[in-house]
């Protein structure tokens, strides 16, 4: 057995003042780190300025990484510090001193870590609550931009997404393109199992469920070309369900649909939902029934 | 025990994980099960390479074809054989030119507008020898779909009443067929995933289970190589 | 004290011819095939409720399960109850307490089991991760298939399950099993027979499992969200039957643990005396005993709409996919942190021996272990922020997501205080605790991202939340594993193992595990989804990056195995009884722990962390104080 | 220093009788947990009914002509809540030392849990719907098939103790030989001092988790066939 430590062996008392070195170190520290992660680092965050959208996250990123700086920066110190200094003699097992316990320390770190924890709910509420942040809401959005929005429903299926333009009497395409500048109300939404549409540079992500609505919101910038990535496993081919989307200027919007609708003329009369029957046809929830497409 | 013993038996055991081991991972790589067709390549005048494919797409593959003998599948002709093959590799700026069989039944469009033929030469394909812009999506039976090229084609079905159905595959000419050809342009190297976008597996939920989610059924890859 | 004769000893052959392993695997093959015949006859029947696919699910799942039923009875599990139907009243032991066979059999001993345990979960541990390995061999390429893309889902799927569904057990399995009921000095779990069930039941649903590439695999991940799960092949009723099996199997160990602690402890172990580590069990236990359920349930759900073609995941048939999200997630989010409590347990066990300290503010590291527990079951919704359920309940989810770093924070804060003055001594276990403060910290702040509603977009389902979750699991749970055993394998053995080796693992551990998995938070970020078989080419050098890094973590596990084989079947270095100097009674206690524990039981009058306060205090029990009163 | 807790070598050969009262503690605690897991499993199909009804996909919760049968369902759930008023009351005939009140009952409370089997079987094959007629057809399917294996679990338990009393009714107050009790000849002494006194335990246990189970019964009685 090894050797029972006594309290003689117990070395005297410790007068060096180690929490103080330790916060002055640390506040040193997140001083100098706090800035210059959020104005370095910040700007690298995801998803990029594409949408009004991205833009917010990545305010709200780099908001969030401000907050964590400090934190990383104490456990940085603390351990560095800690872990030099109180380290035992190689072979020597001596008691250190019986500290159990030190409510002041107890009630800094629980007031600490609510004080943060209450700060990123509200901010990530807020933030939230702005224009929806790109997320899908559901049937009944709650944080919702206001202006009038071109409507898209987004169709996910096994394994690609359908694009339909209510605005444009129905129209469906593969191709997600959208007009510069504009509100858009995405719909999303699937024909058998769970999907999500990410538009990365736009910051939108939303699941796709079948037999109900997913609404998200985005407001699109200047031209580019966006990545569309199904983010929901769906089976086979899920890792190949990506394609490009477009957002160009208005007048190349109105070309592009223009040349769309006369690409699709020839189905016009099997469109069971043709503009000419009367309004969009523009389903929120889309579930055909089983019957129709059994085999 | 004696430490030789030990060494032999750690020796044994070692020996006896990598089988395993290595039948495990066999066994995933062969579930793979899908053996590439290489097509016979002809260089047209221009200077583009040229293939020619036959495809059969049929509602039961048969016992002689797979261990599944109920499941819908393609098959292809390979020396006047109709193999399960859907990886097939391609030259890369290629003119292809496919003709498919279809046996199969019509099932319907889950989306409507993959009944207008895109991405091939023309945006138009032949059914029955006659030009066609738009299949009735009621009438479709399966869907030939590259995504990546953007390449979509309905296939029209053979009517419920027609005589002479085919029961599994491989089907003779002679029973009751749909034949539909088209020409398309293969681009840049890589691995092209195409699929039937027709809910065509019966007895699955959405009908897209068993062969709708198996390589060498309604699924697979044009491997298109420099 | 009464002698008991020793029942007589019995030849080899003839203890190969009674209840045990091997018996077992014979008669769970019988079973698979009398329930894939029997479920055939019944089909033959033509109950029009079953689906009339070329896969008769019907049968895959009755074979499955008459493979389980005829694996227990061939243990010996029947036994019991059998007899117990026929009348006679209950009883404890089973016959082997000697050999090696009973490693081999149904056995009852607590340690027996723990050994087990350890030896079990540690066969599947490595088989989920050669699964790891071959996914990243897929990905070392952006567009090219070593695996045909729905084989590469299987591998996906199973390495998540595997581990997800085993490694819950990973510490309570082995550790507890072995430790509680010393810790509290008792002779025996509350139920032996069930504690044994359990790891049996854990083995079976391994088994079920890595037979899935016979039956199609199966291409959901680990999730198995439906309607996915409802269009697979019968390879999917595998993964349904592991996870029922290891839900029972939890639900069980749990329960056993609760009782244990909440009836068997010695004399003198009052609530604010049990070792830290024992209240990590207990908060793990109680999130077991009722998230597993919910588990099953959903599972047998998802059973029935497979099988008896309900519709409770149809959307098309009046059901909804957001109900199986919903109710996986009532299960799965206790269960990440089923995951993790048992690991800041031996954290919180370990650092007081090796700083040689009181473990500092006791009562908040409860607390904040037990504050964990209650808060895991009012967050599940944070993985359905961007599903389009209840998106006005999304604050709240936030708000409480990111309560939970509170109590998670007493955790560090009663660690490090304990660090704080000490004299640490860097021994290989306590090398794999502070790394955990490393790791954890890393996959606590990167899970602020994901909790947070405008991050979560787009992080959500990307690399970026599966790097989270191997921080806080591989580097939360599976160091503290590997702390674990390098700590109490001696006790539980007898043998030493080998130092040096135990440094150069977690050294290689550490650094590659690191470098593994921090660049997936970047390729998240980049924007590459989770499960995906094939990505943009801009992402390759990550990814190359990562897959060489995960290939030498492979190699770092190697190290350990070759250090487990080379230090208890060859060097074979007797322990000590107390290696680690630890005030701990299991370490007052011969190594390895004598057949009956204690000779007598033992009354308590501190807790185990009175570093500094004087010499270990002697267990002295009043004449005739019986086992498992207060 | 004091006498170590343990020698090297400690045998199982030494042996405490353990006193049946750990035992016995055991049993009404795992009760209590089982209590708890079961009705976290329950709260499962709960949600699903009120999910499923209140999203009513499709128009699919409850189609014309779904509608599962009250006289068959309060059958079977009267069947079971007697069978567990009937142990409750055997429990008290065997804390009033009425061991011969407590065997009627425990038999009868046995036979009326069996026959509430017998009857859901038959309730089953008599619906006017199937499994896949919506979403009301799946709870009811599920909830009733997995409360029938609960309760055909309990009753496996009701039979233990029930088995128990009946063969050891002529000794009651004294403990059988070891050999005897624990059904293996070579036992000479017993692991557990008294096991017969556990009876009392177990069927506390017992009496406290079928009261459970009727209670979640009656819960489904409630949503599935009144409302």
């Amino acid at each position: 057995m090894a050797a029972e430590p006594s309290a003689a062996s117990r070395p005297p008392a410790d007068s060096t003042n180690h929490g103080f070195r330790v916060v002055v170190a640390w506040i040193a520290l997140s001083v100098v780190a706090t800035p210059l992660v959020a104005i370095l680092v910040g700007r690298l965050f995801p998803p990029g300025n594409g949408s009004a959208q991205g833009t917010e996250q990545v305010l709200d990123n780099t908001v969030l990484l401000s907050v964590i700086t400090p934190v990383v920066c104490l456990l940085a110190v603390f351990f560095v510090y800690g872990l030099r200094s109180f380290h035992a003699a190689p072979g020597a097992v001596v008691d250190g001193p019986p500290l159990r316990n030190d409510s002041r320390i107890q009630i800094l770190w629980i007031v600490g870590t609510g004080v943060i924890v209450l700060f990123l709910a509200g901010f990530g509420t807020f933030e939230l609550l702005q224009n929806g942040a790109g997320g899908g809401q559901g049937p009944n959005p709650i944080a919702v931009p206001g202006g009038s929005k071109l409507q898209v429903q987004v169709i996910g299926q096994q394994w690609q997404f359908t694009y339909r333009y209510p605005s444009l009497g129905g129209l469906e395409s593969n191709q997600l393109v959208l007009p510069e500048n504009t509100d858009v109300e995405l719909h999303v939404t699937s024909l058998d199992v769970i999907h999500s549409f990410w538009a990365y540079e736009l910051g939108v992500k939303a699941d796709a469920n079948p037999g109900s609505d997913n609404v998200a919101f985005v407001e699109t910038k200047g031209p580019e070309t966006f990545h569309v990535r199904c983010a929901e496993l769906c089976g086979l081919w899920h890792g190949y369900m990506y394609n490009n989307g477009r957002v160009v200027s208005s007048a190349q919007f109105q070309s592009w649909a223009s040349q769309q609708k006369k690409l699709y003329a020839a189905i016009a009369p099997f469109m069971n939902k043709s503009p000419a029957d009367g309004g969009a046809p523009y389903s929120k929830t889309y579930l055909p029934l089983p019957s129709e497409r059994a085999g | 025990m004696r430490p030789g013993v030990k060494l032999l038996l750690v020796a044994a055991a070692l020996t006896a994980a990598g089988v395993v081991i290595g039948f495990y991972v066999s066994n995933l790589t062969s579930l793979a099960g899908s053996p590439t067709y290489t097509p016979p390549v002809a260089n047209a005048s221009s200077g583009h390479p040229v293939v020619n494919l036959q495809i059969q797409t049929v509602a039961a593959v048969g016992p002689k074809l797979s261990p599944n003998p109920d499941w819908v599948s393609y098959l292809i002709k390979n020396n006047g054989q109709w193999q399960r093959k859907t990886v097939w590799d391609l030259p890369a700026h290629a003119t292809v030119h496919v003709t498919i069989y279809n046996f199969d039944g019509a099932s319907g469009l889950r989306n409507p507008y993959l009944a207008r033929p895109q991405g091939m030469v023309g945006n138009q394909i032949l059914v029955d020898g006659k030009p066609t812009q738009a299949v009735d999506p009621n009438e479709a039976s399966h869907t030939f779909a590259v995504p990546a090229l953007g390449l979509i084609l309905a296939i029209p079905g053979v009517a419920d009443e027609a005589k002479d159905q085919c029961g599994y595959a491989p089907c003779p000419m002679s029973n009751a067929h749909r034949t539909i050809q088209f020409t398309f342009h293969t681009t840049t190297p890589g691995h092209y995933r195409w699929q039937c976008f027709v809910p065509c597996a019966a007895g699955w939920i959405d009908g897209f289970g068993g062969p709708m989610q198996t390589i060498g059924y309604m699924d697979g890859f044009l491997n298109v190589k420099a | 004290m009464t002698a008991v004769a020793a029942p007589p000893p019995r030849p080899l052959w003839r203890r190969l011819l009674g209840f045990n392993l091997l018996t077992a695997l014979v008669l769970g093959v019988g079973g698979w095939y009398v329930g894939w015949f029997g479920a055939h006859a019944v089909k033959g029947l033509s109950i029009a409720y079953f689906a009339d696919t070329d896969y008769n699910e019907l049968s895959v799942v009755m074979a499955y399960i008459g493979g389980v039923v005829g694996f227990l009875v061939g243990l010996g599990f029947l036994n019991y109850p059998i007899a117990r139907m026929r009348g006679y009243p209950p009883s404890l032991r089973e016959k082997e307490t000697h050999g090696w066979t009973r490693y081999f059999s149904l056995c009852t001993d607590h340690k027996v089991v723990g050994i087990q345990y350890l030896w079990g979960i540690g066969l599947f541990f490595f088989i989920g991760g050669l699964n790891a390995m071959l996914i990243r061999t897929e990905l070392l390429r952006p567009n090219h298939q070593v695996f045909p893309a729905g084989t590469y889902l299987t591998i996906v799927g199973m390495h998540g399950t595997m581990m997800m569904g085993m490694m819950t057990s990973g510490i309570l399995g082995p550790f507890a099993n072995y430790l509680v009921p010393i810790m509290i000095g008792a002779r025996r779990m509350a139920f032996p027979r069930i504690e044994a069930l359990t790891f049996w039941l854990l083995m079976a649903a391994g088994t079920i499992l890595t037979s899935t590439i016979f039956f199609g695999g199966f291409p959901t991940g680990w999730t198995g969200y439906a309607p996915l799960s409802n269009e697979g092949n019968p390879g999917m009723d595998n993964y349904l039957l592991f996870f029922a099996l290891v839900g029972i199997s939890m639900t069980l160990l749990g329960l056993n643990m609760i009782a244990t602690v909440l009836t068997m402890r010695a004399p003198g172990l009052t609530w604010t005396r049990l070792p830290i580590f024992v209240w990590g069990v207990l908060s793990t236990a109680v999130l077991m005993v009722l998230a597993a359920p919910v588990l099953i349930a959903t599972l047998g759900m998802e059973m029935l709409d497979r099988t008896a073609q309900t519709t409770f995941f149809v959307a098309a048939g009046g059901g909804s996919s957001y109900l199986y999200q919903n109710l996986f997630w009532v299960f799965g989010h206790p269960e990440v942190y089923i995951l993790a409590l048992p690991g800041f347990a031996i954290v919180l066990e370990l650092l007081p021996v090796f700083s040689r300290k009181p473990l500092w503010g006791y009562r908040l590291a409860v607390g904040g272990l037990l504050g964990v527990s209650l808060l895991s079951w009012f967050v599940w919704q944070h993985h359905l922020f961007v599903s389009g359920i209840n998106g006005d309940l999304r604050p709240f989810y936030m708000l409480s997501t990111e309560l939970i770093s509170i109590p998670t924070g007493f955790t560090f804060l009663c660690g490090m205080m304990t660090l704080w003055r000490g004299n640490i001594r860097f021994t290989v276990p306590m090398l794999f605790c502070l790394a955990w403060f490393f790791n954890f910290l890393i996959g606590g702040l990167s899970g602020v991202f994901l909790s947070d509603v405008p991050s979560d977009v787009t992080t959500h389902g990307s690399f970026f939340s599966m790097a989270h979750f191997h921080y806080t699991i591989m580097g939360g749970l599976v160091f503290t594993f590997f702390a674990a055993i390098y700590y109490w394998v001696p006790k539980m053995t007898g043998w030493e193992l080998n130092e040096r080796l135990g440094k150069v693992h977690f050294w290689t551990m550490f650094i590659f595990f690191n470098s593994t998995f921090f660049p997936l938070f970047i390729a998240g970020f980049e924007g590459q989804p989770r499960r995906v078989v094939t990505y943009s080419s801009h992402l390759q050098f990550l990814n190359d990056w990562v897959s060489v890094s995960a290939f030498l973590l492979g190699i770092s596990m190697l190290v350990f195995l070759f250090n487990l084989v080379w230090s208890l079947a060859f060097v074979k270095k007797p322990a000590e009884a107390n290696p680690w100097s630890s005030r701990s009674i299991e370490f007052q206690l011969p190594s390895p722990v004598p057949v009956h524990n204690f000779d007598r039981i033992p009354v308590f009058s501190s807790d185990p962390y009175g570093y500094g306060e004087g010499p270990v205090p002697t267990w002295v029990a009043p004449a005739g104080a019986p086992a498992g009163s207060e | 220093m004091a006498e170590p807790l343990a020698y090297e070598g400690t045998g199982y050969e030494i042996v405490e009788e353990e006193p049946p009262e750990v035992l016995g503690r055991n049993l009404i605690s795992a009760s209590y947990l089982l209590a708890g897991a079961t009705a976290f499993f329950f709260i499962a199909f709960v949600f699903a009914y009120f999910y499923l009804r209140s999203l009513n996909n499709g128009g699919l919760w409850k189609p014309h002509g779904v509608d599962a049968s009250i006289g068959w369902g309060t059958a079977v759930v009267a069947c079971y809540v007697l069978s567990a008023v009937l142990v409750r009351l055997g429990l008290t005939d065997h804390r009033a030392l009425r061991r011969a009140q407590w065997r009627q009952k425990g038999g009868a409370a046995l036979l009326v849990g069996v026959v509430g089997l017998v009857l859901q079987v038959i309730a089953w094959t008599h619906q006017s719907f199937g499994p896949a007629d919506g979403g009301f057809a799946s709870v009811y399917f599920g909830w009733t098939a997995f409360l029938f294996l609960f309760v055909l679990g309990t009753l496996l338990w009701l039979e233990m103790t029930f088995a128990t009393s009946l063969r050891y009714r002529t000794m009651e107050t004294q403990a059988p030989p070891p050999g005897h009790a624990s059904g293996d000849p070579h036992r000479e002494a017993h692991d557990i001092r008294d096991p017969l006194s556990l009876v009392r335990a177990e069927l506390v246990g017992l009496s406290f988790y079928w009261t459970f189970l009727a209670g979640i019964a009656v819960l489904s009685w409630i949503v599935l066939y009144l409302v």
